[in-house]
């Protein structure tokens, strides 16, 4: 075995996130470790590379014990990794952060021109041309994660680690990052690779070790296990599927919609469009990385300024300049970076939930704290947030289970319509169909609902009409029978698509 | 002319400040006022665009007695005359036309002396309130109230502190000297190094239930309108001036020195007046109330 | 309650140690007595000189909580004691001149709170603006001296007592307990907490942000110009010059003594009271241990310092690892000794 | 090809100089002469050289509140070295900055390993610095050794009677210094980015303990390097000298262009920030009516004008940048 863990074990205060976990990964194979949100995978990674101090077990790389303090060291040892959620610095520049601790030198200084040079060689593998030398920030979610992924391969002599690489990935990049992760396969590298899709999972990994609350389910090769096994492994129960035909058609044709958007618009941000919103309405935005979905949101939502256009319901106008109004006007908004926009880290999950709704009440009247626990334990319970109690602090939870909070607190405030920016970006495939569920059934009692997501099924599943957005304008409109991948895709594919590697 | 002040930090500056203005526009020279914010390097730096400016004479009220030789030196080269204010500076005494200034020493002494007849031969324990840590009044006027007081084993220092040459602290730490010398019964004097403190003091005292002026007396230094009030009331028994019109004297040596080239002497020394509660302090105060202290 | 007690134990085991080594040096520390009209003794000193650092403390704490910092306070303490010392003496009366004073500190607030919401200056810089401005305001109203009144109203404020116990101790402790009840008993330390960890997030969930930020520095310029009023009282005269010169620090140092991060996020006043009370005890208890000025600052250092290093975090964490080791190699042994 | 958008903050403030210096120039014209220009240089070069090492704290995140204190340590340290012991200047020199970085890396090791905030730890290093000064002597020292005379009339004269002194060109060389050690190395980088996130920073493989405790013993560093440019400057030692300096210093680095949470800014900028402060000084000499609490108001506004200015270009091109 390349890489063998042997009952590791990681206690946080107030949970076990590992406990005497095995783990074997072989040269020249695609392992994926998969579970739900909160399983531990992330915990596991982050033990193996040194992030983490172990509480107690072992690692082994070529048979020899390591123990690397610091990430550093892992990387020393040819352990290369992407952690998720974490798109490298975004106040250096592209080139700076490919070759950080590996940069050419010329007496002892930084080679500036050599470093680019290597920087934009390894941006060529992945089919991208960009100006290196300026800030990663400038550059979309989707560059700074290939750049990321370009950064481990380029650490991992031996050990590659992706966990969840491909969660702000079209499947143009998917499709690449692929075939290199094959291409590393073939000489001899072990990999191991998180995902919440399934479909990637079976598309790519050779064997996969389900987690389940801290503890190995099981390993089994890839082609041996079906997706519902894998689910039970990975939920410890049945999943019903929401089936795809369930939506009917809500929007009830004829009747007045109760939102219009007309003419909204921003300069240089995103072109003017109308936009009608029916009552217990869902309408899905598809488009490609840096089509200007999140922008249309955000527009909606009074996150920036509109330069133009304005807001109607039965009543007559509506203000929507700020937050605020939109958010006294009945919206809400789950970010898309639920980490800098969402979540408020260090407030316990309680706090979180019921912030926005606060927030509403204005801070001389305050919800009562049992009124606050009511509310955090009713949303802990319905959208399953895995936590030790409602106190914890947001930070510490996993990815997914911090994006069911923000969810909560919206829904909480029970708006009459919900804007979700990638709401399932990151969550297992039981919330996956949990969330989805709950869309249909916040719709019926009247709330509509704007889902922005880059999963075509996901759309196809619970939209009763799909926007298509293309470079920053609305280009097609399509609802009933016309929602179907093959429609969405050849909206999004029209000539001159293929903006999404240039800067802001 | 130039001038570069130490600082805003008591009434007295402000009050040499005011003076300094009002003779420079009585006798028709146009003033460069720089205030340095209690910095050296911003003096330095004001003293080299003077230079840099060409004015005819410079005024400096240097802050600390140290580092001056250079500026000085720049000064001398561009042929203009230096006059220090207040306070000496320890370069070579060519490098400046004159200083007009008191002796801090003497004035530490003047209070000492007048301490050391005030109780003659009886027993008197002496708290004393020092100026910031450091500076130069504060380590000279504490030397010079122990030569004052020399020679007199009766007299005793027991307890010494800094007061930074502010009231607020002036107070707080003669309450804590109070505390410590079971509540004032021991203390016999106070010696502030600036009015400030001793008025204070004063305040402490008299919360403590005791009498200042007669249960402890105190004598301070530089003879600001306040303590005169507290002279008046009997609260507070002896200052030595310091007068703030060291510009005056400036000047006339500058005049003399720019009509016929008169070398006036290095030092100018301003009196160190001792006043007493004898001294009629009701009309010394309405005399000062006006200078900008 | 019993959970703010256990928040700030490791401060009141501080205090108790700083009491205790006080003591020894200077054995009467906590003798008080009643001489009649109030009580005396160094530790009532204390709890009155205090109150401008725990004042400011209290102010800052907030700033601190929204991930600012407030380095004007000892300049606002400045201009409001001169305004107040001005408008006495200028025959306003006491409620006016308080007034004035406070309104005097509220605008400063306004100012920096604009800067820092509204402008986007980082909090440092927009607050050493007024820092250094602000105390030539204040030179200007008293005109570089100091500015002495001989009201017997305004001097309670600084020097009288209720029931015994010094004005300016009831002044800051009522302060702290109404302000800490504001804060808790509604949601505006919620949400001020939910600003300082993350202003865009909690934007995005509709809190007022740019109009909480404005509103805890007019709260830090209004804890400000109540320090100032009461050092102005004090010495029965505005020192435009001294007065809470370079006491930001001290402030700062006490909201940190008091376990408040500088990060900002949550935040305890009753923390930094307790802080402030730390900070004036070692200051008296410097003052009355006899030693030469020239130690003061060492000494202070050295014991912040050892505070600091006492209540770091990591060492906490460090403990727990020791414990965890322990605990685990028994287990081990256990496991190993069937 | 346009200009990267991370030069507009250096852009700014270097113009903002000029317009300054310029309208200074219009309404005095001796501002113009090499006397001016080398007094700017000479008078700030303490402050250049503390602001580099502060530029480099504050690049990683942190803040430096002792480096004031380490002045003033320095100058009354070598003061009382050279009239205590019969020591050769050069070996006080170097005596007082191994003293000086060592202290900055015990700060640095208390921030990283007792994780306590920069602000505390630096506040507290400010009082010990202070008065260790005070214990070494309360009263100022002057240095009259005549190593130091030499050292003090180094300087090269300009065309225009202007001094280029040898302090002037040291801060010149440490900015240079400082700017390869911030933008040209490893080092340089690990400040970057734990000014850019320290937990990201670690998770790419940067020591953080480690470049934490270089940081802070590169500042102690600095500022032993300034106290002994200050006590030529000033050709004494004196515990109370340069209170408040690093507040001075914080602020030239800010205007500089560089960012107080960390990760984005400039070393030369920070030389352009220290330029600024001083031309601010020396406009308010030349003008020379302002009353005491004037010139602190006055500073304090035009601090206040220039960060605006800073604030409102850097608006202006980004707005520009969008709309193109
Ligand atoms: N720093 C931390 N402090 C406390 N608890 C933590 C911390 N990090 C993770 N946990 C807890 O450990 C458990 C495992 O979390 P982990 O991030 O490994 O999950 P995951 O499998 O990666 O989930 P996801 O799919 O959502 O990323 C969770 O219950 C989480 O709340
Ligand atoms: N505030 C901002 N400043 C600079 N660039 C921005 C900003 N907001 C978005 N961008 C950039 O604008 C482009 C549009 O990205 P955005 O993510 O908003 O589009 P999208 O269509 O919502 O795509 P997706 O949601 O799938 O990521 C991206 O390159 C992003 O980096
Ligand atoms: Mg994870
Ligand atoms: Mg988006």
């Amino acid at each position: 075995m390349l890489l063998s863990i042997r009952s590791l074990s990681k206690e946080f205060p107030g949970t076990k996130a590992l406990q005497g976990v095995d783990f074997d990964l072989a040269a020249g194979e695609v392992h994926a470790l998969l579970g739900e949100n909160g399983a531990g995978k992330s915990t596991l990674i982050k033990c193996l590379t040194g992030a983490y101090r172990r509480d107690a077990g072992e690692i082994l790389l070529d048979g020899q014990a390591i123990d690397p303090a610091s990430t550093a060291e892992a990387q020393a040892l040819g352990i290369g990794t992407v952690y998720q959620e974490v798109n490298l610095l975004p106040n250096l520049t592209v080139a700076q952060n490919l070759t950080f601790g590996r940069e050419p030198r010329r007496f002892g200084m930084v080679n500036r021109r050599a470093q680019s040079a290597r920087a934009r060689e390894m941006l060529a593998q992945y089919g991208i041309d960009i100006d290196v030398e300026r800030d990663l920030g400038a550059y979309s979610v989707a560059i700074r994660q290939i750049v990321a992924i370009a950064r481990a391969v380029e650490f991992s002599g031996k050990v590659l680690i992706l966990d969840e690489p491909t969660a702000s990935l079209d499947a143009a990049e998917v499709k690449m990052l692929f075939s290199i992760v094959r291409k590393l396969r073939e000489q001899g590298l072990g990999i191991i690779f998180v995902s919440h899709f399934l479909d990637q999972v079976f598309e790519l990994t050779d064997r996969i070790t389900v987690l389940r609350n801290g503890r190995k389910i099981v390993t089994e090769r890839t082609r041996d296990i079906n997706r519902l096994r894998l689910i039970s492994y990975m939920l410890g129960r049945e999943l019903e599927e929401a089936a795809r035909d369930q939506r009917t058609a809500t929007k009830s044709i004829g009747q007045k919609p109760m939102l219009r958007f007309e003419g909204l618009g921003c300069k240089g941000v995103i072109e003017p469009f109308d936009l009608e919103v029916g009552k217990g309405e869902v309408i899905g935005l598809a488009g490609l990385l840096g089509s200007g979905r999140t922008e249309t949101a955000e527009l909606i939502f009074g996150v920036r300024g509109a330069s133009s256009g304005a807001a109607q319901d039965d009543k007559g106008r509506i203000a929507h300049a700020n937050p605020r109004e939109a958010i006294a006007a009945g919206f809400g908004f789950t970010p898309e970076d639920r980490k800098v926009d969402g979540i408020v880290a260090e407030l316990s999950v309680r706090e979180n939930i019921i912030l926005a709704l606060q927030a509403r009440r204005g801070w001389a009247a305050p919800l009562s704290r049992a009124e606050q626990e009511r509310l955090a334990d009713h949303y802990i319970g319905l959208l399953d947030i895995r936590t030790s109690s409602a106190e914890k602090p947001v930070g510490e939870l996993s990815g997914g289970n911090q994006q069911k909070v923000v969810l909560a607190r919206w829904l909480a405030m029970n708006p009459r319509f919900l804007i979700l920016d990638e709401p399932t970006r990151g969550i297992d495939v039981g919330a996956h169909a949990e969330i989805l569920r709950l869309i249909q059934e916040i719709t019926k009692e009247g709330m509509a609902v704007l889902l922005i997501s880059s999963e075509l099924d996901e759309l196809v599943a619970a939209c009763d009409r799909v926007i298509v957005v293309r470079d920053r304008r609305h280009v097609a409109e399509l609802d009933g029978d016309r929602i179907t991948s093959e429609a969405i895709v050849h909206a999004i594919a029209q000539p001159g698509a293929a903006s999404q590697f240039e800067a802001a | 002319v130039g001038f570069s002040q130490i600082g805003s930090e008591s009434g007295w500056r402000a009050a040499e400040t005011t003076l300094t203005r009002q003779q420079a526009e009585e006798r028709g020279y146009t003033l460069q006022f720089s205030d340095a914010q209690q910095r050296q390097e911003n003096q330095i730096a004001a003293i080299r665009s003077f230079v840099a400016q060409g004015v005819d004479a410079i005024l400096l009220a240097p802050v600390v007695a140290t580092g001056w030789d250079a500026v000085l030196q720049e000064a001398k080269e561009a042929e203009i005359p230096v006059v220090l204010l207040d306070r000496q500076v320890d370069s070579s005494d060519d490098l400046y036309l004159t200083a007009v200034g008191s002796d801090l020493v003497h004035e530490g002494k003047v209070a000492g002396e007048w301490l050391a007849s005030e109780v003659g031969d009886n027993n008197c324990r002496v708290v004393e309130l020092q100026g910031t840590t450091g500076s130069s009044p504060a380590i000279d006027r504490a030397k010079g109230f122990r030569d004052g007081i020399a020679g007199k084993a009766n007299i005793e220092i027991v307890r010494s502190q800094t007061g930074d040459f502010t009231r607020t602290l002036g107070k707080s730490v003669m309450e804590s000297f109070l505390q410590a010398e079971s509540g004032g019964k021991d203390i016999c004097a106070l010696y502030a190094h600036n009015d400030d403190m001793a008025i204070g003091a004063i305040q402490a005292i008299k919360e403590a239930g005791l009498k200042p002026g007669q249960d402890i007396k105190i004598v301070s230094i530089d003879a600001v309108p306040d303590i005169f009030q507290a002279m008046a009331a009997g609260e507070a028994n002896a200052t030595v001036e310091l007068t703030p019109n060291m510009a005056g004297p400036a000047f006339d040596a500058l005049e003399a020195f720019w009509k016929d080239g008169t070398e006036p002497s290095k030092f100018i020394q301003t009196e160190s007046k001792l006043y007493t509660q004898a001294d009629d302090p009701s009309g010394e105060y309405e005399r000062r109330k006006d200078l900008g202290y | 309650m019993g959970q703010t007690l256990k928040r700030i134990a490791p401060q009141l085991v501080t205090l108790t140690l700083v009491v205790a080594l006080v003591t020894v040096i200077f054995p009467n520390f906590l003798a008080v007595s009643f001489d009649g009209t109030r009580f005396v003794g160094p530790a009532v000193d204390v709890l009155k000189r205090s109150a401008p650092v725990a004042l400011l403390g209290v102010g800052m704490t907030l700033v601190i909580a929204t991930r600012g910092i407030d380095l004007s306070v000892g300049t606002i303490m400045a201009i409001s004691g001169a305004v107040a010392a001005w408008a006495i003496t200028s025959g306003m009366g006491l409620p006016a001149s308080v007034a004035l004073a406070i309104g005097a500190g509220l605008m400063a607030g306004l100012w920096n709170g604009c800067l820092v919401a509204i402008v986007g200056i980082q909090p440092i810089v927009a607050t050493l603006i007024l820092m250094t401005s602000g105390r030539g305001i204040a030179q200007l109203i008293t005109e570089g001296r100091i500015l002495t009144f001989s009201d017997a109203n305004l001097a309670f404020i600084g020097s009288g007592s209720l029931l015994g116990v010094p004005f300016p101790t009831v002044l800051w402790i009522a302060t702290a307990v109404i302000v800490a009840l504001l804060m808790r008993r509604t949601a505006l330390g919620m949400l001020i907490e939910a600003t300082g960890i993350n202003r865009a997030a909690s934007a995005l969930a509709g809190v007022n942000a740019t109009v909480l930020l404005i509103a805890v520095y007019m709260a830090s310029g209004f804890c400000a110009s109540l320090a100032g009023i009461v050092a102005t009282a004090d010495i029965r005269g505005a020192d435009a010059n001294n007065a809470g010169l370079w006491l930001e620090l001290d402030a700062i140092l006490a909201v940190v003594i008091g376990g408040n991060s500088l990060l900002g996020g949550r935040f305890s006043i009753a923390g930094t009271m307790i802080g402030a009370l730390i900070i004036q005890t070692i200051n008296t208890g410097i003052m009355l241990s006899g030693f030469p000025s020239e130690y003061n600052l060492v000494i202070k250092a050295v014991l912040v310092l050892v505070i600091l290093v006492l209540q770091s975090p990591n060492l906490a964490a460090d403990w727990l690892f020791v414990k965890s080791l322990v605990k685990a190699r028994r287990a081990k042994v256990r496991s190993e000794t069937p | 090809m346009s200009l990267n958008p991370r030069l507009y903050p250096l852009l700014a403030t270097i113009g903002i100089f000029l317009v300054g210096y310029l309208i200074s120039y219009l309404q005095f014209p001796a501002m113009l002469s090499t006397r001016v220009v080398g007094n700017l240089l000479t008078d700030n070069a303490y402050l250049g050289i503390v602001a580099v090492g502060m530029t480099i704290v504050i690049l990683s995140g942190g803040i430096d509140l002792s480096v004031g204190s380490v002045i003033a340590f320095s100058g009354v340290f070598i003061a009382v070295m050279l009239r205590e012991t019969s020591l050769h200047p050069l070996a006080v020199f170097a005596l007082l900055l191994i003293i000086t970085t060592a202290f900055g890396a015990a700060m640095g090791w208390l921030i990283h390993f007792l994780a306590m905030p920069a602000f505390i730890v630096t506040l507290a290093g400010m009082f010990l610095a202070r008065g260790v000064a005070y214990m070494m002597t309360i009263d100022s020292v002057a240095i009259s050794h005549p190593f130091y005379s030499m050292l003090t009339s180094a300087y090269w004269l300009m065309p225009g009677k202007g001094r280029l002194t040898l302090i002037g060109v040291l801060m010149l060389i440490s900015v240079l210094i400082g700017a390869i050690i911030a933008h040209r190395t490893r080092f340089g980088a690990s400040v970057f980015a734990i000014g850019g996130g320290e937990q990201t920073a670690r998770l790419m493989g940067v020591n953080v303990g480690r470049t934490t405790v270089l940081i802070y013993a590169f500042s102690g560093l600095m500022a032993g390097l300034s106290g002994i440019v200050f006590s030529i400057y000033t050709g004494s030692g004196y515990p109370l000298a340069t209170v408040g300096t690093e507040l001075t210093a914080i602020a030239a680095v800010v205007i500089g262009g560089t960012i107080l949470t960390g990760g984005a800014g400039y070393v030369i900028g920070t030389l352009f920030g220290v330029l600024t402060m001083g031309l601010i000084q020396t406009y308010i000499v030349f003008d020379g009516t302002l009353s005491s609490w004037w010139t602190k108001i006055v500073i304090g506004l035009l601090l206040l004008v220039f960060i605006l200015l800073q604030k409102g270009l850097l608006r202006l091109t980004a707005f520009g940048e969008a709309g193109s």
